[in-house]
Formats: structure tokens, C-alpha cells, sequence
């Protein structure tokens, strides 16, 4: 029997995110965004999430749809990230109002070391020596090693229940391909999840993705949606 | 711009968002340097001309950009393999403070109590050079070249050359080396607006762009 | 062959070399088993027909194959992180000794000091299912199905089921469990040729194949 | 100045491989192995190599070209390897006879724990845990750690002098693509090397890649080498 993993709607594939469940969200600045499925997880109102994910604070470009969406609606109970508020301080997003107000927890990680953190999550990895971080805050409470002359931290595995991630095509096995910068953060992501569900832009048969281009291999990959281009960007 | 000089033919290099990111169009002609951004390109190119733009294609300021020829993209984890194994010549970041031992800060205002880490940790640490290019005060007058950093670092003993608006300084094993001075200006001028005490370089020269 | 049957459609399989290959052979068309070859294959199609042979595209066995479609390729790093971390539904591995906890021992004859561990211990260590289909006995007669491994392990309390030219034994956590027994033999004949006792599953059936 | 990482000739792109270099062959039973550098290698009588390998033990296929020609030679002091002799006891190869004799120095490490340490060793990681190898010969002298209820063991990165990899295009710059199979330990290998040396069948102008299909960035590839087709296969 063929494998079809697509799912015919954004609602129906994350119809079991249930209350407290751990969820990845690809993206970066609001680009290789989920946002289908983070519209659908709006809807269905799953509260407590703990979501992990490299930025949430949203307003990158007019409309763009971002994790800061189930933020506002106070969603989410913990944020996982490495650039969870803007740059500049005059910008205060849902987050950053909550943290200060003590209604958000909020764990922070230097980019490489959430990239590497949810890649040893998916790779059975269970804890890396980084040198990132030694000597500042992202150090404290953690295991410090000199290896062969060097600092480094310990850093553990990031797992999800769920990764909501955004690819530019599948095919039906779970296959995916992205579109440039639109990469990012989604096929870590992809490995480190019970459940997988890619938003894409095209769905196609098996055999039609040049095997060879293929970046996420559809082992990762559990439910497929195709986009719905009338109520995303 | 001074900095853009610091960029040799063929190097592998990452511009932090904002000021930095100005340093690409500093680059002559004859020079080839192959821009690495974070969030998953190498060869980044200029910014699109009107039509040109795509979307996803953006540097890790969320700015809209252009491939380069021979340009590739991967994801996060590989970007991070990248720039954590040392394969980064150099590393442009902005910067808050930047200590006498090279220490460097410029992810967040204590006063603020959050603020975004993002890349800037690992390509500080972790680049073969990082050039921090900065006023040389803050806008109130303070010193931002300090004995010691006052705001959460980025990463300890990292920053090889800070060049400001009046002077290029070295960071060296026997502390911060004037090597350029802005013209017109005097050694102790520039003293004055510095925390640490400078060791002037004995080819003290003007800064030429 | 009886190892085939646990193999539920859809389910992402890792075939170790030599018999285990085998196992692709035995596959029902109705259906689609997803083979995982560790030198970076998903999707590992029958050997090719004369002509259609790509010297690119070996097995992990060396053995020349097809891709099928929706298969894909990757480095070895990538692909033992899918392995590793736990992925892959079953490995199907050869062995030489297998121990009443789900030892396994199948890379090296001590007596000849060196031996290839391959992917084999990965596989084993980290599969959501391992099942070993061998010979009940050495070809001397002797017990591969032991109590306490003599050989060097390749991963230890791995294995889940045993299928051999006589039986069908599950690993649990009680011990071993005689599931299956090929016909025309009975239980204590079994028993004779196992070092460690059998527990005698209470649906005793006879090895379908 | 265009970029132009190509030299002449497989001599001359190693001709500063020393005595006592420590270099990574890609390949995996002969497929995808950097033929001409090897037997340049062969040619340069470099001695005291440690080679890094997968297998090195030749006999896949009549007229492969592997490390087993360097071990034949006498070249090499030292393999680290996962499968360095022959599965059947009975093909006994150079490096299980030199091995045997005490001629040789051989440190055996899983698959994936080789593939890893070097991967680990190209991205700046001064150590993983891995589950693979514990309680068995290979946990021998290493750190020991549970984790999340789990038992790992230490493992730490492999970096080498020089890389010898091989792949199917490069452009000028050395960015690279594969061809199937022929992929294997190449790409993680290619990052973690001082030199990497790449031998390929056809050499491209940049931007002739599909900038979403290049495997190996050329960020990591140091110097280019057409593959001579006459004297190896």
C-alpha cells in the first residue's frame, strides 16, 4: 500500500496537540514560518504550551504570522529561544510584556546552541560540550569541561511532542524540500519530535523530488498540509 | 570604511545585523568576500533591486537579499557546525562594551531585563577574528571601551580589533593597542573617552579609509 | 521467511548484511516497507537488473541496488543520527550469540583478535525493535542462544526477538519466551540445543511462514 | 579576484602531505573514495600516516582503489576505523595481517560514533554522549554518564591535517554535490580537516550548482582536483 501521510487540513493534523504539550516552531524572522499550523493552533485554543523556537517576538513585516500570535492570546505557558524579543528596546512584543509581568517563563539559549540542542535531541545525542556561552550568563548551572585546553558548557537534548515545521514541497512519503533562507530552524526541528507535521506549499508523488535534494528525509515527516493561501502569507 | 579593509580576498565572513551589515558595501571591486549569514546562507549577495525580491530569502536581520553566484544554503544546525568549528575568518558585530581583555557585550541593557542573544554568542566566541566596529562612546558620553564589562557579555575574551569613529584598537595579550586615530584628534583625547589605558602603538598612524 | 511477517507496513527497516538482506525478498506487494541503508540511503529498491547497475549506488554491504521512488540520500553523519536516534522501527541483524537478556554478540570471533563492527552496533543499541534471524546452533552443534554472551557484544539488552531455522524466542524482561517452534519439533528438543531455559509461551504456535 | 580553488593535478594539490600527517579518506567499501589522491599518496611515499577511514580493507570490487594500497605499502602507522578488516575471517587483508604482527596500530570505533566524533570535530563540539558501544569493549576507558535515566559514553572530536574526499561536481569556489551512494563520510569529513582536498569527476563555474542542492559548502573545501579518469577507475 502507497504511503500517503498529507492530512487534508491544518485543524485535522494537529487535532491531538493537546494542553501542556511541547511544540517546535520552524522559522526565522517570520520566514519558513508554519503559520497555517500556528493559525490552526490558535483556533483550537491548546493552552500551557511550551513552545521552542528562535524568535516570537513577530512584527519582522506587516501581516507576518508568528508564534507571538499564540503569545497574545496567552497560549503559551514557557518560551524556549534564542531571540525571543526585538533588538531594539523601544519594540515590546507580547513576550517580553509578559516576562517582565512574571506570566511567561522563558529559557534562553545562544542560536547555535538551540540549532545544536534540538539536533542532539533527533540524533540520540544525549548531551554536547560547546564552547558558546563560557563566561556568560548562558553558563550558569551548567557543566563546565576543559577539553584539550578549552572551556566548554554541557549542553543537554531538546525534544518536542510536536514540530510544526514549514517546507516548500513534499512528497506523499514525507519527503521534503525547502526554499532558501526558508530553511532555517525546520529540518532540525523535523527530527526531534514524536510528531512531525510539515506545511508546504506543493504536495507531489513519490519519486517526482530530485533524491538527491531531498533535505528532510520523509522518515522524520508523520502529517503533511498543504497550505491555504487565503488565510496565510 | 575602515573595517571593510580587515576583509581579505577570499575570506568567509559573517556581518552581525545592523551597522555591520553596511560593511558589504565598503568591499572593492577586486576583492572576492563570500558573506555568511546565520540563518543558513553562504554567498550572500547585495540587497535585491525592486522585482528582484524573494521572500525567504533573507539575512538574519530579516532583511530581504540577494544570492551571490555560487552562493548555497543549508539549515541551522549545519549553519552553527559552521561558525562554532572555526570556519569563519571574521566576525563583524555590533557592540555595547567591549573590555580591556576583549570581553564583549552587545546583546542587552541590564536596565531592560531581556533582551535577544541570537547568533552573536557563537560567532563571537567562535570566529578566527571577531572586529567589533562601534561609536566610541555612548551617546551620553560614557566610555564603551571599559576595564571591565558593566552589561551581560556575549562572550570572554573574543574581540581582536575595535574600530570606532576616532580610532582603531588592537586587543592584545598585553592589553588594547592604539594603532589609528581618527585625524585631527590627539592620543589623549582619545585616553580620555577610554576606561582602560591605551598602549599607543609605536606605528601610531591615522586612519585611513 | 518468517522475519518478514513483522515488518508492518510503513515501518522504516535497516537490513544488516548478508541474511538479513534477504529478508527484503519475502515482502508481500501490499506492503511498503521503507529500507534504511547506513552508508546513507532511505529507500533501498531491489538489486538491479543487467544494464541498470550504478556503481554509486551500493548497499551497506557493498552490494549494488536501486533506489525506490521516494528514496533519498545522505552523509553518514545524517544518517546515523536518524539511527541513533532512534528512527529506525526494526534493524534485522545477524548474529552469533545472543544472551537470555538480549545480549548481542555479532561482530567478532575472539579467536581471530580483530573483527568490522560497522554500523551493527548502532543499529542495535538504538533501534525501536531489534530481531535476529540465525542458525539455532553453531555449525558444531554448540548453543548461540546463551546465557551471558561469550563473544565481544555489539550492544547489550538490545535484542527483542530471536528467529531461528527452529524457533521464534522473544526477549522480555522474565526472560525468553518460546513464541514459535517449527514443525515436527518439539519444546524440550528446543530447549536442549538454548543454554538458558525457555518459558514456554502459553499460545505455543508453529512457525508460519 | 574570482575564487579558484583548483590545482592541476592530484600531485600537486598533496604535495605538502608530510610523514606523520594525520588524513581522513572519504568512501565506504570503495565507493565514493578519492582514488587519484590515494594513489598519489602512493606515489609520494608519505609515510607514518594515520589514516581515518571507514574500511580499509579492500577486495569489494576487482580493481578498487582504497587505503588498503597506503597500509599495503607500509604508509601508514596508525587507522582509525569502523570496519577496517573484512567481515569473513577467511579474506584476511594487509591491515589485519600488519595488526596481527603488531605492525600497525588500529583504534575501532561503531559507525555512527566515527561519524559523529568527526562530525563533532568539523563543528566546533569538544565532546558528545552516545548511547552506542556502552557496555561493550568499545566503552572501554571512557566516561560513563546517565542522562535522563540513559547510559552514554564520552566520546571526542576527530580532526585531521588533511581531508581526501571525493564528489561528483564542484564549482571553482568548492562547493560540491554527490553522486547517491558515493556520498557517505565525504560531507562530515570535509569539515573537519586543517586541508580538504576534493577529487571530483567535472568542475563547474559558480552559480552552476542549484544553490539548494550543494551538500558541501565550499567554505570547507580548500583545494580541487579533476579526477583522471586513465588512471583510475
Amino acid at each position: 500500500m502507497a504511503i500517503n501521510k498529507v492530512y487534508e487540513s491544518a485543524d485535522s493534523a494537529i487535532a491531538d496537540v493537546e494542553d501542556e504539550a511541547v511544540v517546535m516552531f520552524g522559522g526565522f524572522t517570520a520566514r519558513g514560518t508554519p503559520t497555517g499550523l500556528i493559525l490552526a493552533l490558535k483556533r483550537k485554543e491548546t493552552r500551557n504550551i511550551t513552545a521552542i523556537t528562535n524568535d516570537c517576538c513577530g512584527g519582522w513585516r506587516l501581516g507576518d504570522v508568528d508564534v507571538s500570535l499564540l503569545i497574545e492570546s496567552k497560549q503559551v505557558k514557557k518560551v524556549i529561544a534564542s531571540y525571543p524579543v526585538a533588538g531594539s528596546p523601544s519594540r515590546v512584543c507580547a513576550l517580553e510584556r509578559q516576562y517582565l509581568a512574571g506570566e511567561i517563563e522563558l529559557e534562553m539559549f545562544p542560536q547555535g546552541t538551540l540549532a545544536e540542542k534540538i539536533r542532539a535531541g533527533g540524533a540520540g545525542i544525549g548531551g554536547v560540550f560547546t564552547p558558546t556561552g563560557v563566561g556568560t550568563v548562558f553558563a550558569q548551572g551548567k557543566e563546565k569541561r576543559v577539553i584539550d585546553g578549552k572551556e566548554y558548557l554541557l549542553e543537554l537534548p531538546l525534544k518536542a511532542d510536536f514540530a510544526f515545521i514549514r517546507a516548500h514541497k513534499a512528497d506523499k512519503m514525507g519527503n521534503l524540500v525547502y526554499r532558501r533562507a526558508a530553511r532555517n530552524f525546520n529540518p532540525p526541528m523535523a527530527t526531534a519530535a514524536r510528531v512531525t507535521i510539515a506545511e508546504v506549499d506543493e504536495i507531489v508523488e513519490p519519486g517526482e523530488l530530485d533524491p538527491e535534494a531531498i533535505v528532510t528525509p520523509g522518515i522524520y515527516v508523520h502529517r503533511i498540509v498543504k497550505r491555504n493561501e487565503t488565510e496565510t502569507r | 570604511m575602515r573595517v571593510a579593509k580587515e576583509l581579505q580576498d577570499g575570506f568567509y565572513v559573517n556581518l552581525g545585523i545592523g551597522l555591520p551589515t553596511l560593511v558589504a558595501n565598503f568591499i572593492p571591486p577586486e576583492k572576492t568576500i563570500i558573506f555568511q549569514s546565520e540563518n543558513g546562507i553562504l554567498g550572500v549577495g547585495p540587497f535585491p533591486e525592486e522585482g528582484e525580491e524573494d521572500a525567504d530569502l533573507v539575512n538574519a536581520g530579516g532583511q530581504l537579499v540577494t544570492l551571490s553566484p555560487g552562493g548555497c544554503f543549508f539549515h541551522h544546525a549545519d549553519s552553527f557546525a559552521m561558525i562554532r568549528g572555526g570556519h569563519i575568518d571574521v566576525a563583524v558585530l555590533g557592540g555595547l562594551q567591549v573590555s580591556e581583555k576583549g570581553d564583549l557585550a552587545n546583546w542587552m541593557i541590564p536596565q531592560r531585563r531581556v533582551g535577544p542573544i541570537g547568533g552573536a554568542a557563537d560567532l563571537a566566541a567562535n570566529a578566527k577574528r571577531v572586529i567589533i566596529p562601534m561609536e566610541h562612546t555612548t551617546r551620553d558620553g560614557d566610555a564603551k571601551i571599559v576595564k571591565s564589562c558593566s552589561y551581560p557579555l556575549t562572550a570572554k575574551e573574543c574581540v581582536d580589533l575595535i574600530v570606532t569613529d576616532l580610532a582603531v584598537i588592537e586587543v592584545t595579550k598585553e592589553g588594547l593597542v592604539l594603532k589609528e586615530i581618527a585625524p585631527e584628534w590627539r592620543v589623549e583625547e582619545i585616553q580620555a573617552l577610554t576606561e582602560p589605558k591605551l598602549i599607543v602603538d609605536k606605528d601610531l598612524r591615522e586612519v585611513e579609509l
